[in-house]
């Protein structure tokens, strides 16, 4: 049994019409209310673009962070109480610009946080500067001479970095999407999702109908277990774009690994610590 | 009885264990003790020292004059050989620096033959070395022992055996062969001290206040309180992590603070230059967060090992856009103590960041006490938990009051969303444009706050003279050598201290009458570690207080008493 | 005749293009305009709204009043409809918009079917909407026609042509329906003139003091700044690099300022506190960088699309450590033009960071004039180069100076090698750790260096009165609004502006007067866009002078010449 | 004919005696010397650690910046003078901690900087905190539960992100650093050199010893531009570690790319323009 998706009900989006966005929005709502996730049981981080106001349009816990930083302040929240569901929302500038350094460091820990990234391959809030993902000669007017730049694989990186759940999903097609966003979700560790999004005002050349050309869904033979596979498949890039689970393994978990959080999660554990006497005795 | 003690060498002699052992000897002796550290930025060679001075009276600053050098080279002689008083005494390991040094000063006692000889191998000439400092002071050396049985208790008996072994042989020698030593030190009257330096202190005040969540970035002269903190992880239930870096940090910190946790991180001058976009997204979400500064001299890497109160107007104003806050810079152990438990406090209450800016000579700095009074320490849970958030009817993480605080809710401990956003938002947490909504938050978030908060912090320390024609000003880590060169030159002028330890939001001068202390004065003296005499320029933009003598020191060391005392006496 | 015209609508809509165009046709028609821009942080939809104001007297600030709305929306119309003036007019597109509106002030234009007509598609209904502006103003259409040809050269005479009689026909509906438009416009007398905002007159300065190199990451509103200097990185031998974050932002540009070129970088506050680590190695290693800053209102992320000035504390002392830095705010795009060039001289000639620091305002405010005087703008190349620099017989890069200044060389125009570092270091620019070198080089890099920039500071501007009674205080972005509301209350009061754009170091008051002049007002108002009047606590740092009289605007939106002339009377 | 190795001489080092950054200094002299690169004709950028205070042992120019951002700087300066060697010295902590962000970058532009990682698996200058490159379970002061987040493993990432050149060198094979130290220099576009180097103050797990009994250099029938071959390489780490060049493409140098510097350095061009009244005429 779902949960009633009124629940999840948010602000009125402030999206472009025909923007990529409103369809992972409402493939989220579906797949937290067929998972029966409560709204006060996930917290939504974002960052800062349009990817980032996603958390504003539907109802749930929500840190609207800085741009750049949804990674450390979703692993806080998780280390905090890894009882709550903590869902990274990020832009490609976002998460693989700005932030690609918390990215590293994010699967390096193996923290069971889940990050979307909204994969524009732009930079849409500040009007269309090409992004880490942007094609190469893709032109802006900040890049006059086209990006120069191989743009990033940001599955590729993160099989290298040994990854624990790596996945691309499309915007339009919905209900793979969901389908992943839920397998991303059960999975226990840090789980990539890079969800390929038309943004149809800035993004002239990854359209809905670049994309639909390419987009296939790997079928259920492939073996996403075989990191060396999963690493020629996040190469494929061209004319023709997998998406589905490229990736996983079943590594321990970060928060499991600390001793600290084996009882109880860090926030019922607030009270100071009453034996203070003990720890000044060291002193003496 | 007075003396200072330097252990001199290169880094990775072990300096640091004997400066920390004879520190503790003499404060389990119920001396005085204040001791601070001059290390340079390299892992071995090169040269530090360590400088103990205990007394029987209290003391809080160093000297530059020596009257026991531990010289554990020959370049540490030739350093520090000029400081020794008139009946100063040197000892060192003639065969280890290779040279036979003359003179009634030196004292050579074969640290490693006497280890040799004992144990069999070289490694306890520093247990020789430190135990003949206990000889030539004439002191027992009952309470070494003691120390040698607890710290190698996981190593074994022979360990132990072997270490006191090399000690008694040092002791030994050193009272039969240091003729010309004049030490008297009366054995201690009075109860053994805690001995502690300023980052111990902020780590502790943490745990006691309740913090469960320290991320930090490892940065000298700042790691101590993380290493301090990460030893009690287990046993006081805290999650303590190392960051990609300081933007992550304090990030990650914001992140645990949110879901319920008190938390906090630490760091120096470059990593809180990285954090400042993080302060100011803790303005603007009002998520508590307690961060401690721990100065060393700029600008960019510096001197990384110094000590510098450079960073002041930095903290007050870092950050883009106007948000509340609390500075503090605690002039001792004892008032970081204090004071970090204070900074956990109106953190939570405002939900605002509170900075705790220490630096080097503080941080590394060990004080001795008779006590902490933990009754002092106040703990109160400002958030919204289980049933009494449940119970609510509708919530608002960022409700519109009169005093400015909205209710804190623990996500996922009740039905309601607790939203919170970077953006302007509306009482509900959500991102807004419009400027009535704006300027409503403003009001609430910065203006109510603030003037509440200023409520809350104590006026500066006055010590000395009531009607003192000479007032020393200072901040941070220079209570201590202003409070004992008021006590020096008491006798000879009309003299006092005021010092700042409550930095920001300044006191209220409506309420406290501390300036016309200040404009009684003929001498207002205001002494800073820095060049450019900003808690001077800090006090005139709030009260319009000119200081027109000031004394500045910016070479990264510390004042020492003496030199500070002929300084003041040559501007009055 | 002082006309405000306002075009509103939704995002996407196209109403910038409609006001850049309106805009260009006023000052091509000789008078004098000034515009101001108001949009939301969103792409289509919401509510944005364009201001330009024109006159045949200057004009430097906005009104609350508007004399003609061009509504895109049925919005528009209801936010906008009670700020017409007696006689204010509407023109809308009644099928467009869904609704007629009975009122003499109402005008129907249908934009969208004369296009359709004409063209055989709605594209050309902004074309229309254009016209029919200037026709309800009885202005002539020549000058819109060559600003049509003019861009769409590249499209081709068809384009150009369906242009044409679109605007053709708009502008004859106009002019017949339009019975009730009182507006008289004169037929432009004097020279047109040049329209420029903020951010471009930042980069024009750049380009004209030969920054050849500008790394910054996107951030509203100071990307303007590099979407120009993008546009004219080919012809003028430019680099332009979008940098993954603005920490690699400024470290590449201090790369290329290292390597000998002139360099920059711009964000606005939350990239700024991103760059204030390397702002901190910018000081240390002596390395000349130019830094734009332009505020929008905070904290974190705030209204990512709006104004305020509440960064220059910030700014003032941002970086850990100590070291020498030049920040600029100019008033109006004039000033950004020449304070940039400077802002370069500067950075060059003492190696230190020099910021400007604009706003939101300021940026998206296109101001007209005659011209610029471009003899005004200097260059002097300060760095060793080729044979100069080979000749030397050996070159320390942190050469201890009187004055301070050291020879900067270009890495490789010469056998001698160049050395910098963050940590201090010695004249080699090595890494040294001892107190006497740390001193030296504190004295030379910040002490001798500031001396010498504060005698290049200039006086505030004073306007109006010379015997005023009050003072009005402001710096930045409200130059051009104080200096209004003084021309209007001249007739009332003895009135005057003090306008500060030379922020830091503080001019110098031994030389200048014009603390004096703040001093025999009987009142002295600071007016500033931010809560907690910043400059005037800066000021109060520097002189010890104390407003009383504060104005302080934050809600994101620029003030009004009406509404602070209100407001200036309410409190005098 | 290698240039006099004495034109290279700088301040005596500061670092542990039996330290692994001598060798990797030496070779570096030796490099250069048998490169005949004069000291005016480099520029080392190195961060803050131990390995940033290499540049100070040897004469050459020198940006000794801040910790973690030596590849911003180093693609500055080479954007300035893209005829000058620019050189990264960076230590792990540096350069896969602080400045990750910055490494994806500097590969995607495939700017041609050399980046020599001095990987010693630990923070040294700070006193023993575990690095990104540290071992899990390594215990520290500050990670008292050991290090819980899986190595990170800088060849595979790069070589993932397309790098155009990705090495690994030991410090004690100093043979063999040499002349991977010669052929990234050598090689036209951004190369990645990770130099293994013992700490052997803090490091007690990666000892030479450690080293020496995993280590093995890539034999000469290796193809280096394979990239599958290269990522299955590169993760290689365990008993055995290989050291060679992991893979090499000729892919477009980024400063080649960008108009404005074909026909020479942008050092030379500094001079403003003097047709400002073409600037001028555009906003009338
Ligand atoms: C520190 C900082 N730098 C820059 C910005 C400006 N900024 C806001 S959104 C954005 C990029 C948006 O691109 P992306 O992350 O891909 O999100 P999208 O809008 O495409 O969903 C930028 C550069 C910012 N808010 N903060
Ligand atoms: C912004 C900043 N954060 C932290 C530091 C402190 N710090 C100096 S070196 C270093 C790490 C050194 O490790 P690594 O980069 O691996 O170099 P190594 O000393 O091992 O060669 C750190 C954390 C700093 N200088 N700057
Ligand atoms: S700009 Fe692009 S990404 Fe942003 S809302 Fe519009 S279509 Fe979507
Ligand atoms: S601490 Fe380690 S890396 Fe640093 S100098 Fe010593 S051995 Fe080398
Ligand atoms: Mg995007
Ligand atoms: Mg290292």
């Amino acid at each position: 049994m779902s949960l009633d998706r009124e629940l999840y009900k948010g602000q009125t989006p402030a999206w472009c019409p025909g923007c990529g966005n409103f369809s992972i929005l409402e493939t989220l709502k579906e797949a937290l209310s067929e998972l029966q996730i409560r709204p006060h049981q996930v917290t939504l981080v974002s960052g800062i673009g349009q990817a980032g106001k996603l958390p504003h349009y539907m109802r749930c816990n929500t840190f609207n962070g800085l741009h750049g930083r949804t990674l450390p302040v979703a692993t806080g929240i998780k280390l905090a109480n890894h009882e709550m569901l903590v869902i990274a929302v990020a832009g490609d500038g976002d998460c693989y610009g700005e932030g690609g350094n918390h990215l590293i460091h994010a699967i390096r820990r193996n923290i069971n946080v889940k990050l979307f990234v909204h994969n524009n391959q732009i930079y849409g809030l500040t009007k269309g500067q090409s992004s880490p993902t942007s094609l190469q000669g893709m032109v802006s007017k900040t890049q006059p001479f086209g990006s120069l730049s191989e743009p990033l694989n940001p599955l590729a990186m993160a099989v290298a970095l040994d990854c624990s759940f790596v996945a691309r999903g499309y915007a339009a097609d919905r209900e793979y999407l969901k389908y992943l966003m839920k397998e991303a979700i059960n999975h226990r560790g840090f789980a990539l999702l890079d969800i390929l999004q038309p943004c149809v005002t800035f993004n002239k050349i990854n359209t809905y109908q670049w994309y639909a050309e390419r987009i296939y869904r790997l079928d259920d033979s492939y073996n996403n277990t075989d990191r060396k596979l999963a690493f020629e498949t996040a190469l494929q890039w061209g004319d023709r774009i997998p998406t589905g689970i490229i990736f996983r393994n079943n590594k321990a978990v970060f928060e499991e690994k600390i001793p600290v959080l084996k009882e109880r999660p860090l926030k019922n554990n607030f009270n100071p610590p009453e034996d203070l006497q003990t720890l000044l005795k060291e002193f003496y | 009885m007075d003396y200072t003690v330097v252990i001199a060498g290169e880094a990775g002699q072990g300096l640091q264990t004997i400066g920390g052992i004879l520190s503790k000897v003499f404060a389990r002796s119920s001396f005085h003790v204040f001791t601070h550290q001059d290390y340079m930025s390299r892992i071995r060679g090169g040269h530090n020292f360590y400088q103990i001075r205990f007394s029987d009276k209290p003391v809080s600053s160093s000297k530059s004059r020596i009257d026991l050098l531990v010289a554990l080279n020959r370049e540490s002689i030739e350093i520090h050989k000029d400081r020794l008083t008139e009946y100063g005494m040197v000892v060192y390991d003639a065969s280890y620096v290779k040279k036979t040094y003359q003179g009634d000063e030196f004292l050579d006692v074969p640290f490693e033959s006497i280890s040799r000889e004992l144990t069999g191998s070289s490694l306890m000439s520093n247990t020789v070395a430190t135990a003949s400092v206990l000889g030539m002071l004439g002191m027992d050396l009952n309470i070494y022992e003691g120390i040698i049985k607890e710290s190698f208790k996981k190593k074994g008996e022979d360990i132990i055996k072997k270490n006191i072994d090399a000690s008694r042989a040092g002791y030994d020698y050193a009272i039969k062969k240091c003729l010309k030593c004049r030490f008297s030190v009366p054995s201690g009257v009075g109860r053994p001290g805690l001995l502690i330096n300023g980052n111990q202190a902020i780590g502790l005040g943490a745990i006691a206040s309740g913090c469960k969540f320290y991320s930090a970035y490892p940065m000298t002269p700042s790691t101590g309180v993380m290493i301090y903190i990460a030893s009690k992880a287990k046993e006081y239930g805290i999650v303590v992590e190392q960051a990609e870096d300081e933007i992550s940090a304090i990030n990650m910190a914001l992140g645990a603070s949110f879901a319920g946790v008190r938390a906090m991180t630490g760091t120096s001058g470059g990593g809180f230059a990285l954090m400042v976009e993080g302060l100011s997204l803790a303005g603007m979400t009002e998520t508590p967060i307690v961060i401690a500064e721990v100065q060393r001299p700029g600008p960019a890497t510096g001197l990384p090992t110094r000590t510098e109160q450079a960073d002041l107007l930095f903290l007050l104003y870092a950050g883009h856009g106007e948000f509340p806050r609390v500075v503090f810079a605690p002039g001792s152990p004892e008032q970081a103590f204090y004071l970090t438990n204070r900074a956990f406090e109106l953190a939570e209450k405002y939900q605002i960041p509170v900075l705790i800016l220490s630096d080097q000579y503080l941080a590394d700095s060990q004080w001795s006490y008779e006590g902490f009074d933990l009754s002092e320490i106040s703990f109160t849970d400002y958030r919204l938990r289980g049933r009494e958030f449940q119970a609510l009817k509708q919530y608002k993480r960022h409700l519109l009051t009169e005093d400015g605080i909205s209710p804190m809710a623990v996500p996922g401990e009740g039905e309601h969303v607790v939203v919170t956003d970077s953006d302007e938002h509306d009482e509900d947490g959500h991102i807004i444009e419009d400027a009535e909504t704006r300027v409503k938050m403003v009001n609430k978030r910065l203006k109510a706050k603030m003037e509440s908060i200023r409520q809350e912090i104590s006026p500066p320390l006055y010590y000395g003279d009531e009607r003192a024609e000479i007032v020393l000003v200072g901040w941070g880590s220079m209570y201590g050598i202003l409070k004992e060169t008021v006590d020096v030159l008491s006798s000879k002028y009309p003299i006092s201290m005021m010092h700042f330890s409550q930095i920001y939001p300044f006191p209220s001068i409506k309420e406290h009458d501390f300036m016309e202390r200040l404009k009684m004065a003929q001498k207002a003296i205001c002494i800073e570690q820095n060049a450019t005499g900003q808690f001077a320029r800090y006090l005139r933009s709030e009260t319009g207080f000119d200081f027109d003598l000031k004394i500045n020191k910016y070479d990264g060391r510390p004042f020492m008493l003496d030199e500070l005392i002929g300084q003041i006496e040559e501007i009055i």
